[in-house]
This record gives structure tokens, C-alpha cells and sequence, in this order.
């Protein structure tokens, strides 16, 4: 070996080594935004102002939280298709409460807090539903909330029809709309709210024995029988978090519309699932971590926003998103073998 | 002209060689016994043979040929079998599916459609070859293990092998499956196919092998033909050094205060009438054939099948609704014949295993937030106590250790609860011989400390020689109970063998349902 | 015991049951539901669904998805009516199936190749395959030429064309599955990949091959639902692949591989369709729609868990006969 | 180092996805124009989209698109991404009357003017103009000639109607404009089908196809859009009812939207009647509306499209007024 291949060689092995440790970190979602923010700069040198930081900041926050509860279900093995129905219900019989087109509490002081209750009972009922079928009648989640998702989604445009004419419950009282726009110190509630619920997440998820336990039912369920981890009640937990936090998402979403409506969030299922997977968090249970699921969201929330920045026509958007996920996973899939040889 | 001579094979992973020049023949109609503890080569060894693994030095003539398997199938193709202990069966496939599953028989010999009469006619030929009796149609799922070890043998006949590897043939076999094993061995040898045997059953490599080779540390260091190497010479080569003794002296005798108390408890078609006591200080060991309700009756001892009468008490209180979790907090402890399947999180570091039991004990009183400094301080005393060896302590993954710090990890995931009451299925199962002697040495340990061991194992040697009672069951019931004196294998076995069984074995039920 | 099994008895019929039930109820509310020409028409409508949910049985059964499916049905029927307007049904079969293996190539080549997760991948494709197909149609309406569109109305031996496509596809699918190496070793790689790569089968060849056969389903089923629809919008196919991975899911087959089969697929399919076209025969409220369907699916899948825990349960191991019968 | 096939075929990869991203250079000095819509689903809104961009660059602006797939809140995300890009003017097809308010309050906020295309919002303070086609009444319009037709031919009458997706309030105008006036005229009307397309293909079609298995004598047939016809010709073909005017097989038959296939449809004696939407208006309209604004100039708050429907008696008159018969006559010369 000469004396200048060896100097190569130094040379590479720590330029190997940075790539290395970027490759390996699992920060590694959040290195991919940062590149493809850097790229789309030049294409969109708005995307470095404020105001569409503060965009993007306010468009993760909703579908951050149903994808947050979407963590706790992958991590036990499950899967949750029916958030998406959960916020249209929960939109919807939150607006009837308080609406002041003949809710059923109109005028009321009690109607915003009441609305809020009820929608956060949706989506603990819809959960627990889940859950009971679950764990209870053993049945297997994909198709349990496939129905719970087509009935709902139906349900809640029927539930529209009975308390207005038009599609949609509009007239939502002063006090909810300012709640969704207002602050506490100079940070709006919803990230307030957004705040709370990430930490509470991850503290659950990394400090608690509940979070063991969602842990030890996603690995290997039965070895968690055996060690006495009440195994439905945990996962039953899983599902009624991730409706409790679908329920919060949709008084977000509720709430910057000012609008109950039967189709809120319809069309999001496959993203935040796909954000949740794209952070890190496995399919196939006992894997993932709230940060990972901030990564993610945020990575598809910058594909997202930066589209609609360009204002392209809808087959790029479509090919761009698609291809852009597609590189994420492929990046990933080649570090984890690396990971694997070396 | 031996059939299979290897030379000189080498091995390194990672820039570190694990095999440094292994050599050894093999004849037509010869049994060759291959031993040493885990990690001394037999495995990689067998892997390269086996086509799984490429070699890095050395050579391999077989019938005198030179032989370079590139994988699985070339290996096969080249009439090298490889039964692994972890089998290479699909469950969701018939018997005859598995026996073919690359090589189907074709309709017309060509077409792409498997020829159902003809696999159907090869199949029943191999399996009477290997003494099944189910209809070649039988998924595998329904099979018990050992008859699933038989279809891997069959598998094997099915492409005419001339050498078959077993890998720890009989870990997961009863004594009786064990027997009818050596059977087709015999059968085969007196067919003239070679065969290379490991395992850590050294009675057993005793029985059927014709050679014994002993490998260390990635070499061989001792080998002959087996009559001249008796037991205590294969262990010492194994372990370079000379055992004294298999079993660790008992510390301690049984106190005459009862830990767990069953009366009556009986489960249709399960178990029957099951009384039985275990006191403090105390290896209670229940000898029987597989199939007996030995570790049935365990589940249900630890709450996990349910049953319908009689009661279980520890500490005199008896358990009202008997669960896992009710049985852990009367001071129950359960390690399973299972050790992937239901004792290990095999992706979880080995912290998370230990701590999966005891998270409440560790858990603050509201938020329930684990106590993760004291939690680790325990875990790694613990760790130390049962002498866990891993490359981290902390935070290797499970699946990465030998079978015997696993089990070693199963241990301490109880012991961290200061259990009354252990109830060990198989403790030592698949594991080698020193790790063998350091888990009795910590059942002893356990038992001195006040604690009531009920012990399951199908290796007769291992309960005479830990327990101060043995039970033998047969059929669901107990049928004899000996005190340390009065242990002798032949009565043992006479009384588990007693009684003709007539129960449906469990392929007919799931027959009959389907 | 026995009355154990005797709601096995009824649970193992279950599906047949409830589909009986389904039909008296409908049938019972309208004259004109028991009808030959109806079920005719059911199979019909359930043809596009079912063939698509054959090709993801093929992914399922390897404990694998594929989301894209109805992007693949909207690329080739796009590149069917842009590129091959005039072609003949005979041509262009063929020319679909090819279109569509060739994507399900691509999914393939992520998954087998690079190891990604099939859900990722297929989910990148979905985008990607819709992104194509409004690219090559311009987002525009695409029609079609009579004759394609008179293939609605063609019948051999008097069975409807639609109907034998459909049922050649399952019979190919199911011989495929059941009686040629290549099946047996699908279920073989879905129950477990590591012991089928060690027992000698070449696992990336029948990963790849799954995907190309979901793709040409896919793409044979595009060309089905064009011959019935007429014209494809950008929404044709929308949201299809949830459709197809229910059918299966209703028939039996687990998302988690090796379990289950095309035969069950196909009555996942039926049963979804003869529902809905109760629902219109009936003339119910539009609102109640998806509240039926749902429960009805649901019921089915209850009916089936009800019946593998009984079935555990009396799989659990026997090891003495009591003296009386208990 | 060497270049291993992977790393090969990961830097193509890389390569391509960069490459994928159009270059976006923006003309200087040039003003842009957001237009957002719901959705492309039907010939409508492409043809829509097409006629605001031709209009918009004949002017000299620039236009940049978004489509929010029937998602309010991504509608919502759209219109704030486009005021942080600084666009002149919005166009917006909002997905929901009532849950755009917000957005038009956000482009008050940053005083980027906004006009509605098609559909108005829901009653609000916050400013904003609205070209709006009345969806209820031009279906009463159309329904109404199909009754006229139906009673001069005497007879009772078996109805059906092809239900847009629920959650849209297109579909639902164009529902309750249909029965305003089929439940004045019970005595000959007797709806016998009510089919929830979803405003999907293959459901209309086998909803249609199980509505007639219900009841082969439907006669009297409304779609709520026109895209839906090719479903419907295929149906009423294998059913031997697709029948030009004055067969005894012909069933009445409207539509809603005015595109090419209903002028030929018309045109060929099988289509009754159609609810028209004056695209070419509409989109004129809110063009002019937008550079209006812009110039500082006020605009009535809502910019009525009357629309219309066209029949086989004000065929020849109408139809140039009909979108679908521009699209026709590009087509056929």
C-alpha cells in the first residue's frame, strides 16, 4: 500500500465516519428535512420567512397529536385505521353541541367546555370499542377499525344532516374560535395543547411502566402474558389513546376551520400512518418513539408545504410526494443494512 | 476412501477467526458424534458444510470429490441434509407440501402443476420409512415436535441424502421421541448413509455414535471412536479442564414448611386429581414422557390455563382467581419450556427483559414512572448474581446471546421479585454443559434461600441428581412419588411408561374438528 | 362438549349462514332481489374488486401490502385510452397485464432489492402511479371506444364477458396457489422467510413474482371496470386498494402472512357487493349506506374470530379421556 | 473507495428525486394569481381550471394551482401557503361554504383579494366575492322540463336519481333541487331509487344497474353530473333503454353541467334536459373580478351566474352558451 492511498484512505475513513454517524443517528428523518428544506430553497425562497415556518409549525400541530396516538397503536402490533372518523365524529357532534345554529347547548357558557367533553368522548368511545373487539372478541385490528372507519365516516355525515341543511355545522361559538386562535405568552394554545400532549406521550411511552408494558406487547406478546403484563388492558389502552388523541386533533382542526365537518380528515389516513412509518416506528410492533413520529410528521408537512408553495399541477405534486417518500425509505432501508455489516 | 473428509477449514467473522483449521472424516454407514460448549465451533462448522455459511480456507472432498456448496440447495443437491434444531417447517403446509417444497413432482414431469397422486405416493413411502402415521395430507401445525423432527428426516431421504446433519436433534424431542429418533438413526446407518450428530446430550452421542469428535475454541482437540471416550473424557476435553462432578453440591434440605399447596385440582382431559406439596428449601421435580401434562400442569399451577376444580395456595393463602398476575403477587415465578416463543422479548435489550416482571415494584406511587436508577442498579446486581455474560450487561439484545445467558436472563427477570415459589419447565434445555452447571448451582442457591423450587425436566439424570422428591406423572395423573433415596431410573420410567395411554393424540382431535 | 360442538358445527357454516341471511333479508324485503339476472349482476359488479383483491392475496400471503393497486388500475386504463384507443380487447389485455406487472416490477424492486417496507414503498407508488396517470391523461376524462365499451353487453354462452374474466382469473389463481411449486412456496415464504431461503427456496424471486402479479391483476382489473364505467375521471380507482385488502381480509386471509386464500378473497368480495346492490334493490336511505356494509363485514369477521378461539381452545392438548363425558 | 452496486444505485436514486423537482423559476415583475380547487373530477372543473389559466396568461399574470382533494383543512394549509408566497389574488373552489371562512379571513388579513368560482361561502363579515351558480335552482330549472316533458307524454312516472357524495354541497343542491320539484309533483313522480354515487364510476354504475334490477321500469332518470354519463349509457345500453326521443323505450333523462358528451347527448335526441353552469361566464367573471380588485376597484359581493337549462327546444338558441359545446366544436372542427 503507498504512502497516498493510505493518505486517502484517512481521509475517507472519516468522511466515513461523519456519514456514519448521520446515517446511524436517529436523527436521521430530521437530517432529511433539513437537506430537503435546503433543496426546495432555491425553488421557493419564501419557505426560509417566518410566517411559512409559523405555517408549517401550525400544520404539523393536528396531524401531529392523531399521529402521536397512531405511535402507541403500531408500538403494541396494532394498527388504526379509523382516526380519520374519529375527528369527522368528533367534529361534528362537538359543532352540534355548541353551535349556535340550534345546539344543543347554544348560548350556554357550559356549551365550549361541554363540546370539547363530548368530542374527547367520541373518540375515547370509538376507542374503547376498538379496543373491546380487540382484546376482548380477538379480533384482528386491521379489519375492526376498517368497519369502525366505514361506519363512522358514514355515520357522521348522517349525524350532519339532523342539525343543518348545508354539509356542514358552521356558526361554532366566539369563545371556541378564540381558543383555537389565541395564546398564552406569545405561543398559540394549539401548540400549547400539541406540547402537552408530545410530552405527556413521550413520558408515558419512556418513563412509565405503561410504556414498558406497550413496549413488551408489541415484542412479544405472550412472553408479556407470562411475565404478568395484563395484555389486553394494555393494549386496549393503546387504542383508546389513539382515539382520546384523534379527538384532540380534530378540536384543532375544529377549531381553525369554525367549522363541524363530516368530512374533516378524510383524505389524511395514509399520511399519518405513512408519517409514523417514515419516523421510524415499525409496523410490526415494539418499535418507535414520539420524537421519531415529530420527525416524520414534520418531513411530510415540509413535502406538503413546500408543493403547495411551487403551486404546481396536481400530477407533480402526486410524483413529487410519492418519490420524495420513496427516497426517505430507501435511505433508511440502506443505513439499517449498513447498520447490519458493520 | 471416506465419503466426507473436511480439511483444514477456517472461518473468521469480522476480521476475527472462530474457526481455525478444523478437520475431520467421515464414513458410509457412520455416526459422527461432534461436541464442545457453545461457541467452539460446531455450529459454524456445520454451516459451511450445510451450504449456509461460505468457508474462508480449507477443503472439502466428498466421496472424494471436491465439494464448494454456494448455498442451502447446493449443498442438498450435493446429498448434504441439514437438520437444524430450529426446524425449517411451514406450519401452514401439509406434511407432503414440506417434504417437496423445492422440488415438487410434476404433472407430465414438466408442467408447472405439482402431480398431488405421485407426491402423495412418495410422500406415504418416506414417512414409513421414518414411522408416520398420518396421512401425508396433515399440516404440519397439528404435528408434535417430535414427529416434526421425523418429516425433516423424510425431507432428507426425499432427495437421497448421503449425509445428514442433525443439529441438537432431541432439545425439544421426550425421552420416548428421543428413542424412536435413534430407531430411524440406526435404520439409516444400517442404510449406509453417514450422519454427524451434535449435541450436548453427551449420554445420548454415547449411545448412537460410532466416532465422537471434540471441538474448542474453533479447533478440534480430541477425538476417537467412541468406545474409547468415555463421559468424563469428552467433558474434559469440552471444558479443557477436568469437571468433578456434574451437579453442584446441594447446600441445603427441605424444610418441613409448605410454599405451594395443590389439592384437587383437575382439568378434563388435562390433568387429574393433582395433589401435591412443595416446601421451602425444597427441588420437587416431576419426571413423565411428554404428553404425561407436566407442563400443562404448570400453566395452570402459574394461572395461565384455566381449570375446573381444586385449589392452589401459596404461603397457606390460597389463590382466588389464579392468573399470572395473581399468581406473581402470592410470590409465584414461572419459566417456560418455551424461551423464545413466551420467556424472552428476543429484540429487547436485556435490562427491559429482566425488568418486564417487576415494572410495578419499580414504579412510582402515582404517575407510575419507573425508578430507572434503581431499576438499573438491581438489574445489574441481579445480572451478576445468576453470572450473565454478555458483550453490554445493559443493553445487548437479547437475541444475541448464547441459549444459556438467555435462560440466565429468564432467571433474573424472577429472581428480581424474590419469588417463594419457582416453577421451572426445562430449565436447562439446549443449553451446554457449563451453563448447564451454573444454572443448578443458582436452583440451589434459590432453594437455600428459603425459597420451593417444582422443577419439570425430561432428563432423567438432571432430577436425580438437583431433587429431594421426584413425582412422576403419567396420563394427567401422579402416579408415583420417590424420595431422594429411593431414586432409580428404571422405576421411574416404569412408572411413567405404566398404563397403556388410550387419550386421542392431539393430530386426531384437530382432525376431527377441521 | 358436544354443545361446543355444536356451535362449532354452526360457526364453521358461519359465512355461509350469514350470507344466507343476508340474502333472506334482502330477498324478503324485494321480489326482484332473488333473481338470477341480479346475481349476475352482483358478480359483475363485484368482478373489479374481487380480481384486484386476488392479485393483493398473492401480497398478503407473503405478509406483504400493496397499496398502489388502484393507482395501477388508473395508470393503465389511462395509458389504454390515450395510447391504445383503437386497440383490440385481445391486444390490449395483454398490453394492461403488462403495464401493471411492470409497476408491480418497481414495487418489487424496493421491497425485494432494497429491503424498504412494502407499505412505504407502495405507498410512495400509490402517489407516484396516480401522479403518471394524471400526467398521461392531463387530468382529463378519457373515453372509450365502442369496442371496449360493447364488451358490457357481450356474453359467451350466455355468460356475460365480465363474469368469465372473473372467474378465469380465480380459477388461475387458485391452481396457481394450490397446485404448482410455485404456490405451495408463497405460503411457504409468508409463514416464514428465514427457513424458506434456508430450505432452498429462491425467496427474492417469489417475493418479486407476487408483486407482478398483484400489478397484472390490477391492470386486468382496470381493464374489467372500463368496460363497465365507460370513461375514466381522476378519481377512477380511487381508494380501491382498502376495497381489495378487505375483500381478502373477509375471506380470511391474514395481513401477517401464509394464511388464507383466493376463494375466500373472492367471498369477501361478494358478500361486500351483494350487500350494496341489496341496499339500491331495496331503495334504502343513501345515509345508511356505509352503516350497513360496515356492520355487516364486522359480523363477519366476529363470526370468524368466534370460531378459531373454539377451535383453539378444543385444539388444546388432550392428554387423558375422562371416564364419563363431561 | 470503491463504488459498490448499492451505493451505485443509491446515488442514482438520489439523482433522480433531485432531478424529479421541476425547475420553478419565477418570471420577474409578473403578477400571480393562486387559483385553488376542490377537486378534478369531472370535465367541469378541468375544463374550469383550463379556461381561468388561458384567460389569466392572455392578461399577463401568472397562475399557480393547487388542488385540495375535497380536504377543507388542506384547502385551508393551501391558502395560507399561497399568501406566504405573496400571490396578488386568489381564485378558490372552496371544499366546504362554511369552513373557508377562516381562509378568507387570513387573505383579508393580508389583503390578497379572493373570489369564490362556483360556489358561494357561508354568510360571513369577512370580504370576499362569489361567483356563484345556483346548483339548487338550476336544477329546478332542469327537473322542471323533464316534468313538463313527462306530463305531455302522460302517464305515471318511476324516478331515479344519482346522488353526488354526501359530504359535498354540490351534490347536495343539485339533490334538493331535484326533489323540490319532484315532491310537487308526487301524483306522477314516484321516486323509486335513490343512488349515493360517492361520485365514484363503478358505484354509480352498479347502483344504477341495481336500481333498474329493482325496478326495470324507471323512466324518468336525473344524474347530478354529467361525468357520470358514460356509466349511465353503458347501463341503459345493456338494458336496451338507451332510446332517442319518441321511442316508447326512452326514458326522460337530465343532467347537471353542461359538458361535451351532454351537448352530444342532446344533440342526438337522448338527453332531456341539462342544468348548464356558464363556465365560460363564471370563469370571466372571476377573472375580472380578481384584476378589479386588485386595481382597487370595488365588485359586487356576490357575481350571480344564472345558468340555465338547455333543452331540445332551446337547443340551437342556448348552446352557445354552453361549455361543453365550445369543448364539442374544438373536437370535432
Amino acid at each position: 500500500m503507498t504512502a497516498t492511498s493510505l493518505e486517502t484512505e484517512a481521509r475517507s475513513s472519516g468522511m466515513r465516519r461523519f456519514v456514519r454517524r448521520v446515517l446511524f443517528s436517529e436523527y436521521l428523518v430530521l437530517w432529511l428535512s433539513v437537506l430537503y428544506f435546503l433543496a426546495v430553497l432555491p425553488f421557493v425562497p419564501q419557505m426560509a420567512s417566518v410566517e411559512v415556518l409559523r405555517n408549517i409549525l401550525s400544520d404539523m400541530l393536528p396531524l401531529l397529536v392523531v399521529a402521536i396516538g397512531q405511535t402507541f397503536v403500531l408500538i403494541v402490533a396494532g394498527i388504526d385505521l379509523s382516526v380519520t372518523s374519529i375527528i369527522a365524529m368528533a367534529s361534528v357532534v362537538g359543532a352540534s353541541v355548541m353551535t349556535g345554529d340550534g345546539g344543543y347547548l347554544a348560548g350556554s357558557p357550559l356549551a365550549v367546555p361541554a363540546a370539547m367533553l363530548a368530542m374527547v368522548t367520541v373518540g375515547l368511545a370509538i376507542g374503547a370499542f376498538n379496543g373491546f373487539c380487540i382484546t376482548r372478541l380477538g379480533m384482528p385490528p386491521f379489519i375492526v377499525t376498517l368497519t369502525t372507519m366505514m361506519f363512522f365516516s358514514g355515520a357522521a355525515i348522517w349525524f350532519t344532516t339532523f342539525h343543518t341543511t348545508t354539509s356542514s355545522i358552521a356558526n361554532l361559538p366566539h369563545g371556541f374560535v378564540v381558543l383555537g386562535q389565541g395564546n398564552i405568552g406569545g405561543v398559540p394554545n394549539s401548540l400549547w395543547v400539541v406540547l402537552a400532549v408530545g410530552i405527556l406521550a413521550h413520558i408515558v411511552l419512556a418513563r412509565t411502566v405503561l410504556g414498558r408494558r406497550l413496549y413488551a406487547c408489541g415484542q412479544n406478546r405472550r412472553a408479556a402474558a407470562v411475565s404478568g403484563v395484563p395484555v389486553r388492558k394494555v393494549i386496549a389502552a393503546a387504542f383508546l389513546i389513539s382515539g382520546a388523541c384523534a379527538a384532540v386533533a380534530s378540536i384543532l382542526y375544529t377549531g381553525r376551520l369554525q367549522t363541524g365537518t363530516p368530512i374533516l380528515g378524510q383524505t389524511i389516513l395514509l399520511d399519518i400512518i405513512g408519517a409514523v412509518v417514515i419516523g421510524g416506528t415499525s409496523l410490526f410492533g415494539g418499535k418507535g418513539k414520539v420524537v421519531w413520529t415529530v420527525f416524520g410528521v414534520l418531513f411530510l408537512v415540509l413535502i406538503d408545504t413546500s408543493l403547495k408553495m411551487l403551486g404546481l399541477s396536481l400530477f407533480s405534486v402526486f410524483a413529487i410526494k410519492g418519490a420524495v417518500i420513496l427516497l426517505a425509505a430507501v435511505i433508511d432501508a440502506v443505513r439499517t443494512r449498513f447498520a447490519a455489516r458493520i | 476412501m471416506a465419503l466426507l473428509e473436511c480439511e483444514n477449514l477456517r472461518k473468521s467473522f469480522f476480521g476475527v477467526e472462530v474457526l481455525h483449521g478444523v478437520s475431520f472424516s467421515l464414513d458410509r454407514g457412520r455416526v459422527l458424534g461432534l461436541v464442545g460448549e457453545n461457541g467452539s465451533g460446531k455450529s459454524t462448522t456445520m454451516n459451511i458444510l450445510g451450504g449456509v455459511l461460505p468457508r474462508d480456507g480449507g477443503r472439502i472432498r466428498l466421496e472424494g470429490a471436491e465439494f464448494d456448496p454456494r448455498g442451502p440447495k447446493d449443498a442438498l443437491a450435493g446429498g448434504i441434509a441439514f437438520i437444524h434444531q430450529e426446524l425449517n417447517l411451514f406450519e401452514n403446509l401439509s406434511i407432503e407440501e414440506n417434504l417437496f417444497i423445492t422440488g415438487f413432482p410434476r404433472l407430465g414431469g414438466a408442467l408447472p402443476f405439482i402431480n398431488r397422486g405421485r407426491m402423495r405416493r412418495r410422500a406415504r413411502e418416506l414417512l414409513e420409512q421414518v414411522d408416520i402415521r398420518h396421512p401425508p395430507g396433515t399440516p404440519v401445525g397439528s404435528l408434535s415436535q417430535g414427529e416434526r423432527q421425523l418429516v425433516e428426516i423424510a425431507k432428507a431421504l426425499s432427495v437421497d441424502a448421503k449425509v445428514i446433519i442433525f443439529d441438537e436433534p432431541t432439545t425439544s424431542l421426550t425421552r420416548r421421541e428421543a428413542d424412536r429418533l435413534f430407531g430411524i438413526i440406526e435404520r439409516l446407518r444400517r442404510r449406509g448413509i453417514a450422519m454427524i450428530y451434535i449435541s450436548h446430550v453427551l449420554a445420548d452421542v454415547t449411545r448412537i455414535c460410532d466416532d465422537i469428535t471434540v471441538l474448542r475454541d474453533g479447533a478440534v482437540v480430541g477425538g476417537g471412536p467412541a468406545a474409547q471416550m468415555p463421559t468424563e473424557r469428552m467433558i474434559s476435553l469440552m471444558v479443557g479442564r477436568t469437571l468433578d462432578q456434574l451437579f453442584p453440591e446441594r447446600t441445603c434440605t427441605p424444610t418441613a414448611t409448605p410454599v405451594l399447596e395443590v389439592r384437587g385440582v383437575s382439568q378434563p382431559g388435562v390433568v387429574h386429581e393433582i395433589d401435591l406439596t412443595l416446601h421451602a428449601g425444597e427441588v420437587l421435580g416431576i419426571a413423565g414422557l411428554m404428553g404425561a401434562g407436566r407442563s400443562e400442569l404448570a400453566r395452570i399451577l402459574f394461572g395461565l390455563d384455566s381449570f375446573h376444580g381444586g385449589t392452589i395456595a401459596v404461603d397457606g393463602t390460597v389463590i382466588e382467581k389464579p392468573s399470572p398476575r395473581t399468581c406473581m403477587e402470592h410470590g409465584m415465578a414461572f419459566l417456560t419450556e418455551d424461551r423464545r416463543g413466551e420467556g424472552l422479548m428476543m429484540h429487547a435489550t436485556i435490562t427491559d427483559n429482566i425488568a418486564l416482571a417487576s415494572l410495578d415494584e419499580y414504579a412510582s406511587p402515582w404517575a407510575r414512572f419507573i425508578e430507572r436508577t434503581r431499576l438499573g442498579d438491581e438489574v445489574g446486581r441481579i445480572g451478576q448474581k445468576v453470572r450473565l455474560r454478555a458483550a453490554d450487561p445493559v443493553a445487548a439484545l437479547a437475541r444475541s446471546l448464547s441459549g444459556g445467558n438467555q435462560q440466565k436472563v429468564v432467571l433474573a427477570k424472577w429472581l428480581l421479585r424474590n419469588p417463594k415459589v419457582f416453577i421451572l419447565d426445562e430449565p436447562t434445555r439446549g443449553i451446554d454443559v457449563g451453563a448447564k452447571f451454573e444454572i443448578y448451582k443458582i436452583i440451589d442457591t434459590l432453594v437455600a434461600g428459603g425459597a420451593g423450587v417444582l422443577m419439570i425436566s425430561s432428563e432423567m439424570e438432571e432430577l436425580m441428581g438437583l431433587c429431594d422428591r421426584i413425582l412422576v406423572m403419567n396420563h394427567g395423573e401422579i402416579q408415583a412419588e420417590y424420595s431422594r433415596g429411593e431414586f432409580d431410573s428404571g422405576r421411574i420410567l416404569e412408572a411413567a411408561m405404566k398404563r397403556k395411554t388410550s387419550a386421542a393424540a392431539p393430530g386426531a382431535i384437530a382432525e376431527k374438528v377441521a | 362438549m358436544n354443545t361446543v360442538r355444536l356451535r362449532l358445527a354452526l360457526l364453521r357454516n358461519a359465512p355461509v349462514a350469514l350470507f344466507v341471511v343476508v340474502l333472506a333479508v334482502f330477498g324478503s324485503l324485494s321480489d326482484r332481489f332473488l333473481d338470477v339476472q341480479n346475481f349476475t349482476n352482483i358478480l359483475i359488479q363485484a368482478s373489479h374488486i374481487a380480481i384486484l383483491g386476488i392479485g393483493m392475496t398473492f401480497v398478503l400471503l407473503t405478509a406483504g401490502i400493496d397499496l398502489s393497486v388502484g393507482a395501477v388500475m388508473y395508470l393503465s386504463v389511462a395509458l389504454l385510452g390515450i395510447y391504445l384507443a383503437d386497440a383490440s380487447p385481445i391486444l390490449a389485455v395483454p398490453a394492461m397485464m403488462a403495464v401493471g406487472a411492470l409497476f408491480g416490477l418497481v414495487n418489487a424492486f424496493f421491497v425485494v432489492r432494497l429491503r424498504v417496507a412494502a407499505f412505504i414503498v407502495t405507498l410512495a407508488t400509490l402517489f407516484i402511479g396516480r401522479g403518471l396517470a394524471l400526467w398521461v391523461t392531463e387530468t382529463r376524462m378519457v373515453f372509450y371506444k365502442d369496442q371496449i365499451l360493447s364488451l358490457a353487453r357481450a356474453e359467451f354462452l350466455g355468460v356475460p364477458w365480465a363474469i368469465w374474466v372473473f372467474a378465469i382469473v380465480f380459477a388461475v389463481a387458485w391452481i396457481v396457489l394450490n397446485h404448482t411449486p410455485f404456490g405451495r412456496q408463497v405460503y411457504a415464504v409468508g409463514e416464514n422467510p428465514d427457513a424458506a431461503a434456508k430450505a432452498g427456496i429462491n425467496v427474492p424471486l417469489v417475493l418479486t413474482t407476487v408483486y407482478a402479479v398483484s400489478g397484472a391483476c390490477a391492470g386486468i382489473a382496470g381493464f374489467v371496470s372500463i368496460t363497465q364505467v365507460g370513461a375514466a375521471a381522476s378519481s377512477f380507482a380511487m381508494e380501491k386498494e382498502f376495497a381489495a385488502v378487505a375483500a381478502s381480509v373477509l375471506g380470511g386471509v391474514s395481513l401477517f402472512g401464509g394464511r388464507g386464500g383466493v376463494a375466500g378473497t373472492v367471498f369477501g368480495a361478494v358478500l361486500i357487493q351483494t350487500v350494496q346492490n341489496g341496499l339500491v334493490i331495496v331503495n334504502a336511505d343513501p345515509y345508511i349506506y356505509p352503516l350497513v356494509t360496515s356492520s355487516i363485514i364486522f359480523v363477519a369477521v366476529f363470526v370468524d374470530s368466534q370460531r378459531s378461539r373454539i377451535l383453539e381452545r378444543l385444539g388444546r392438548r388432550r392428554i387423558r379421556i375422562e371416564e364419563r363425558p363431561v | 473507495m470503491k463504488l459498490t452496486r448499492r451505493q451505485f444505485t443509491l446515488a442514482t436514486l438520489m439523482a433522480a428525486g433531485t432531478a424529479g423537482l421541476p425547475v420553478y423559476v419565477k418570471a420577474q415583475g409578473k403578477k400571480t394569481i393562486a387559483v385553488l380547487f376542490d377537486g378534478l373530477y369531472s370535465p367541469f372543473w378541468v375544463a374550469g381550471l383550463d379556461v381561468i389559466k388561458q384567460d389569466l396568461t392572455k392578461r399577463g399574470y401568472e397562475m399557480v394551482q393547487a388542488i385540495s382533494d375535497k380536504d377543507d383543512n388542506r384547502q385551508f394549509e393551501q391558502v395560507r401557503a399561497m399568501l406566504a408566497r405573496k400571490v396578488d389574488g386568489i381564485i378558490i373552489v372552496q371544499t366546504d361554504s362554511n369552513a373557508v371562512i377562516p381562509a378568507i379571513k387570513a387573505a383579508n388579513d393580508a389583503r390578497v383579494p379572493m373570489v369564490h368560482f362556483n360556489r358561494p361561502p357561508a354568510k360571513t363579515d369577512a370580504f370576499s366575492v362569489a361567483v356563484v351558480a345556483d346548483n339548487r335552482s338550476i336544477t329546478n330549472a332542469t327537473v322542471e322540463h323533464m316534468v313538463k316533458v313527462a306530463k305531455e307524454k302522460g302517464g305515471k312516472y318511476k324516478a331515479a336519481i344519482l346522488i353526488g357524495n354526501l359530504g359535498d354541497p354540490n351534490a347536495i343542491g343539485r339533490r334538493d333541487g331535484f326533489f323540490d320539484v319532484v315532491d310537487k309533483n308526487k301524483d306522477i313522480i314516484d321516486v323509486v331509487a335513490r343512488i349515493p354515487t360517492e361520485w365514484n364510476a363503478d358505484v354509480a354504475f352498479a347502483g344504477l344497474t341495481n336500481a333498474f334490477q329493482a325496478n326495470p321500469d324507471i323512466n324518468f332518470l336525473f344524474t347530478s353530473s354529467d361525468f357520470l354519463f358514460p356509466q349511465i349509457v353503458q347501463v341503459l345500453k345493456t338494458r336496451n333503454k338507451f332510446q332517442p326521443i319518441g321511442h316508447k323505450d326512452h326514458i326522460i333523462f337530465g343532467g347537471f353541467d353542461g359538458d361535451a358528451m351532454a351537448y352530444e347527448l342532446l344533440k342526438d335526441k337522448y338527453l332531456d334536459a341539462d342544468g348548464v353552469q356558464d363556465l365560460f361566464k363564471e370563469a370571466e367573471l372571476a377573472v375580472n373580478a380578481i384584476v378589479d380588485l386588485q386595481e382597487g376597484k370595488t365588485v359586487e359581493r356576490v357575481l350571480l351566474d344564472p345558468g340555465f337549462a338547455i333543452h331540445q327546444a332551446n337547443l340551437e338558441q342556448a348552446r352557445d352558451r354552453m361549455w361543453g359545446y365550445s369543448i364539442y366544436k374544438q373536437k370535432n372542427g
